[in-house]
């Protein structure tokens, strides 16, 4: 855990309004675990003001042959074009300078008994998907990655999951890749297939929700990446709380997205008809 | 101004009604947990004072969220004063506080009277604590402060309270969300502050436009940052002309240059709050950055600096 | 919504206490002068209401300079209220002012009640004046109106004593320097204010630490722009809920989406002020990005979404 | 007068912290007058919120055949890195979007009588100097330029005076380019030998108040192109204003530099001991 001043190496648009960006980056390749994520700073100004939280992609080393300069060590990220953060950091180019604090937080734990894993990513919650696929199929586990998209846009890096060995299976709204409909329909026909598995979810709150009903009837583990406003990231300003499983007006129990999360146990969360509240 | 005080290291402690702080800078309360959360990003040894979170009677849940909502240069959060209420917070994090040789103030408020002399009476007793901070305004809660904190005689009330059973420099903290802060200013003083910090937050409020709904759960929340230098400055300043207690200067401090503006007016300390969560390591930084400002001016002493306007 | 909704023009318009606006646009006093600076860049007739910079019985001459001073996302002015008194106002200005179809609305302040009461007698014989704004609330001149701003008991003399010799819409527009807007809001509307503007600048300081001295000659400044939007926003809602009479919300308006989210809590119609200093043409991108939004959300009039937060 | 949306053709270091910007400007070239300025946006966002105040350089038309591209015409700014906004300008580059509000303010008045002219700059003040000295230039007087500043660094664009056919003579502070001393001291000297010269000066305040002392003496005309702080650039905000020479107490008189200036005769201003107040 670190804070870092240093560089963009690339950053390039993947998709419409999807982007991909790597820093410069010393010992995230030893540090990061899968689930983690960083704060970034993109401007020395005040506006905007806070870090933006982004969940790591990979984390790699580019060979001193690749570029004649020393190896240098790199953490990856994917990201959507929202609102004033992500639009400002559309606009980086190499060698432009970011503040980079990280990494930070509770990753995914590897499910020990299971050897089945079903990650469900919605859009740009594939992200923190990838080093678990990494780390998983590394251990010669079984990994299906199932996406669901808006439309074929909004489906990303799939062949790089492929590449590592998973099966890949989408779902769009609207046809336009993979079968027409909902991921949460393909995961209960995989669930169907595979009851003893594994389930990793990072997506929508919606998504989310019905992942964990799903989860909950067939009775399997289920671990969920959640996203929260975040103000510092590192548990300080209680700003990204989420309520945990205990949780009532009288008997609050707030867990911090940041420090106790993002990744957290389903059972450990408060479901409610909408979704675990604060997740946004 | 010669070659020689360029040279020399300068002096930048302060005292602070009997503290002795290693230099004018602490974070302001909620921006720091319970300080051991920034120990990977800060020697807590580099800077003037430690500051809790505002510590209650018992454990309190806050707000539900949205908390948080960024605006033009600042943030509004409506955390609902969070905490792990005195006892665990007595047992959890006192111990570490303990092994700091920083002088540590703890930030405290009550729903009643009767709480904010209760949580006065347990801080007392614990010697890890140098001085208390009495929260007379935060703005989030109900019962929260709003009360004591916009009231002249509420809030002498409520200090004159916690001075009689307190055996600590008392550290009284002043929202900007009243017409004159120097009546509160004078009132506070002669009920027996020792100190008087100001500003706390701001009362605003986000829009959604798009959901069609306030941002935040609670509706309206506290502004901070660098949004709300201009509104603190100018407090500081008419606090600093209206009593003769020491005054530390809050509100949107980010860098050296902020903290040398509330000091120039007057402040004897500052505190950084919304700073530290945009980077943990700031204080840090300002630290460093004023005291090569004074180097670099010739400045031998902060002391010389503080209050020292030309004007 | 069907098709049909999006596809027809929005209607914009607003009725300010009797007063019929294009739309719910109007400039914010001091910052777009008497309306003819702006000509070139903006068609007056495109603003729902031309608002002039405050006029008092005599010329005034404001405050030495440096006026103004940039900071976080805001500006400071400490412009002091010059202007060029009723009599030349009447003379050099009301003249292209009568040329328009789109409805005045003349801003105006005294430095005595009797000054007041004059002044609205003067503006009520001009029939070129529509409406007129009373500022009880600059925070720059001593004798400027902060004392009747801050005060319910005067607040409500100057407005009941105006309100008696004016026969035209009277907006009051408050101070954000208060400790409860809502008690001001609430005195001006028993004293018979038509409509509420709200709000004037935050009282706040610039500090030049190379000089060591305050930015502003005036030492303090009023705060605008971006950086107060929360708390404008917040009084303005608050506002809203204690009085029956419209409100006008001001503050911190830059876009469209700013301007939406006013009419969102309840504001009638907005003024628009630094972003004028930023980008004289402001306001016909506000009013056409109200109309954008409201096209592409089926709004087929303001009216419908003016108030309609989901709480 | 006009508000463009339009972008940047090149910004490059010209001397150490010091600018040169040529910003694509349709119609400045038969708008601009000399002495006029600009106000230049360079961020969507509120931070800084103002735009900043500029001297006209010089304006031009760059022909069809360079870029390959139809004429273009442009206006061109020197500027010197001083705060946030001038530090943001110094990173923007070709392409990159600005909003430009101009020719704004009154110019100079070319002398009618006087055919013997002197140009006297200080520092960055020497930018609006440069369409005086080739309107001058082109009717067939004889200028001459006068710039001071702190060192050899600080003496900007010389050659493109001495090109029009312009006499220049420098003073710097450290004597690291002509002479040592003051700009002032050359003035004197030039005034003896030229007692019917109109003199037209920009620079800091100390630099005006010496030149409007000694031009009072030797009883010659003297424009001086004032600097204040802007928060509009149009006459709106009443922020830059400045005091006339019947300004009083009692009798306050104030001009707009920006609507009424920045070119202003000496004669309109008040005087005082330390220069016109309110010009930093
Ligand atoms: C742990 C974590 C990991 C994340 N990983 C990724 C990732 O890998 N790729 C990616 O594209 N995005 C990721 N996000 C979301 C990302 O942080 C937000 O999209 C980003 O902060 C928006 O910034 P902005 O300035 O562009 O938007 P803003 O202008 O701030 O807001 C635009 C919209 O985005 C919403 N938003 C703002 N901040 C957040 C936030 N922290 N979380 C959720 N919604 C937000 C706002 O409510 C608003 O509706 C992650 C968030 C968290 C908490
Ligand atoms: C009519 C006019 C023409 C000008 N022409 C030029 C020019 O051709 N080249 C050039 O380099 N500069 C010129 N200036 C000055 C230029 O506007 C300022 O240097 C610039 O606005 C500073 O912006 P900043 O954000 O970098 O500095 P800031 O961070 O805003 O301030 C840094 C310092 O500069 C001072 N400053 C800020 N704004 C102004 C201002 N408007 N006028 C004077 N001082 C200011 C501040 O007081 C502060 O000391 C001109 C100013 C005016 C009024
Ligand atoms: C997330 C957050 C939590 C805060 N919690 C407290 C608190 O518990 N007690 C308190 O007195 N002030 C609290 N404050 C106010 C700060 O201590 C400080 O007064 C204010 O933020 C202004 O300073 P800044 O602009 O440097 O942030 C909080 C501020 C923030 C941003
Ligand atoms: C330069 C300047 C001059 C102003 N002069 C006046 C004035 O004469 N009368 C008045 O009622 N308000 C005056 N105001 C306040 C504005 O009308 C407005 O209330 C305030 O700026 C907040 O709106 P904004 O954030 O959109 O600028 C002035 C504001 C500025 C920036
Ligand atoms: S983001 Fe600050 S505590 Fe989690
Ligand atoms: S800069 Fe606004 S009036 Fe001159």
């Amino acid at each position: 855990m670190q804070d870092l001043k240093t560089v963009i190496l690339h950053n390039r648009e993947i998709a419409p309004g999807y982007f991909r960006m790597a820093i410069l980056a010393p010992g995230y390749p030893q540090q990061a675990l899968p689930g983690q994520f960083i704060m970034l700073r993109v401007q020395a100004n005040s506006q905007p003001l806070l870090r933006r939280p982004f969940g790591i992609f990979k984390t790699g080393t580019l060979p001193a042959e690749c570029s004649g300069m020393p190896e240098r060590e790199f953490v990856e990220l994917v990201y959507k074009v929202v609102g004033i953060g992500t639009q400002l950091m559309s606009t980086l180019q190499r060698g432009d300078e970011v503040e980079l604090l990280g990494p930070l937080g509770q990753g995914f734990t590897l499910d020990k008994t299971a050897t089945e894993h079903l990650l469900v990513g919605g859009g740009i919650g594939l992200v923190p998907l990838f080093m678990l696929a990494e780390t998983l199929c590394r251990r010669g586990d079984r990994v299906r990655l199932l996406v669901g998209g808006r439309s074929r846009d909004d489906i990303l890096a799939i062949t790089e999951f492929e590449r590592l060995g998973v099966e890949t299976y989408v779902a769009t709204d609207d046809g336009s890749l993979g079968e027409e409909g909902l991921v949460t329909a393909v995961l209960e026909r995989k669930l169907n297939k595979y009851p003893q598995a594994a389930v990793y979810a990072c997506g929508p709150t919606l998504m989310l929700n019905a992942v964990r009903s799903i989860c909950h009837r067939q009775q399997v583990a289920l671990q969920v990446s959640l996203e929260a406003l975040m103000a510092c990231g590192v548990g300080a300003c209680l700003g990204c709380v989420v309520p945990g499983h205990q949780h009532s007006e009288d008997d609050p129990d707030y867990l911090c997205t940041c420090r106790q999360g993002p990744v957290f146990d389903a059972d450990e969360l408060k479901w409610p008809e909408g979704g675990p509240e604060g997740g946004e | 101004m010669s070659k020689m005080a360029k040279i020399k290291k300068p002096s930048l402690a302060v005292d602070l009604a009997g503290l002795q702080l290693r230099n004018p800078v602490m974070p302001a309360s909620g921006t720091f947990g319970y300080g051991q959360e920034f120990a990977p990003y800060l020697d807590l040894e580099q800077i003037g004072a430690v500051m809790t979170k505002g510590i209650s009677l018992r454990p309190k849940a806050g707000n539900p969220t949205p908390r948080i909502a960024e605006t033009a240069s600042g943030m509004l959060n409506a955390i609902g004063l969070q905490n792990v209420g005195i006892d665990l917070f007595i047992r959890d994090k006192v111990p570490y506080l303990e092994t700091l040789t920083t002088p540590v103030i703890v930030n405290f408020f009550g729903n009643s009277l009767d709480e904010y002399i209760k949580v006065a009476k347990r801080l007392s007793e614990l010697p890890a604590v140098d001085a208390v901070e009495l929260n007379i305004s935060c703005p989030n809660v109900k019962q929260g402060g709003i009360v004591f904190g916009t009231e002249p005689g509420a809030a002498a009330e409520v200090v004159s309270s916690v001075r009689r059973c307190l055996n600590k420099p008392l550290i009284v903290k002043l929202t900007p969300n009243v017409t004159d802060i120097t009546v509160m200013a004078r009132a506070v003083e002669d009920a027996g502050a020792d100190v008087i910090s100001c500003v706390n937050t701001l009362t605003g409020m986000a829009v959604d436009i798009h959901k069609r709904r306030l941002h935040l759960a609670n509706g309206t929340g506290g502004l901070s940052g660098p949004a709300i230098k201009p509104v603190a400055l100018r407090m500081v300043y008419q606090v600093v002309q209206a009593v003769e207690i020491p005054v530390i200067g809050i509100g949107g401090i980010m860098t050296a240059e902020d903290a040398l503006e509330f000091l120039l007016v007057g402040a004897q300390a500052v505190q950084v709050g919304t700073a530290n969560l945009v980077n943990p390591g700031a204080m840090a930084d300002i630290v460093t950055g004023i005291e090569t400002f004074c180097r670099n001016q010739g400045i031998e002493d902060i002391n010389d600096w503080i209050g020292s306007l030309d004007q």
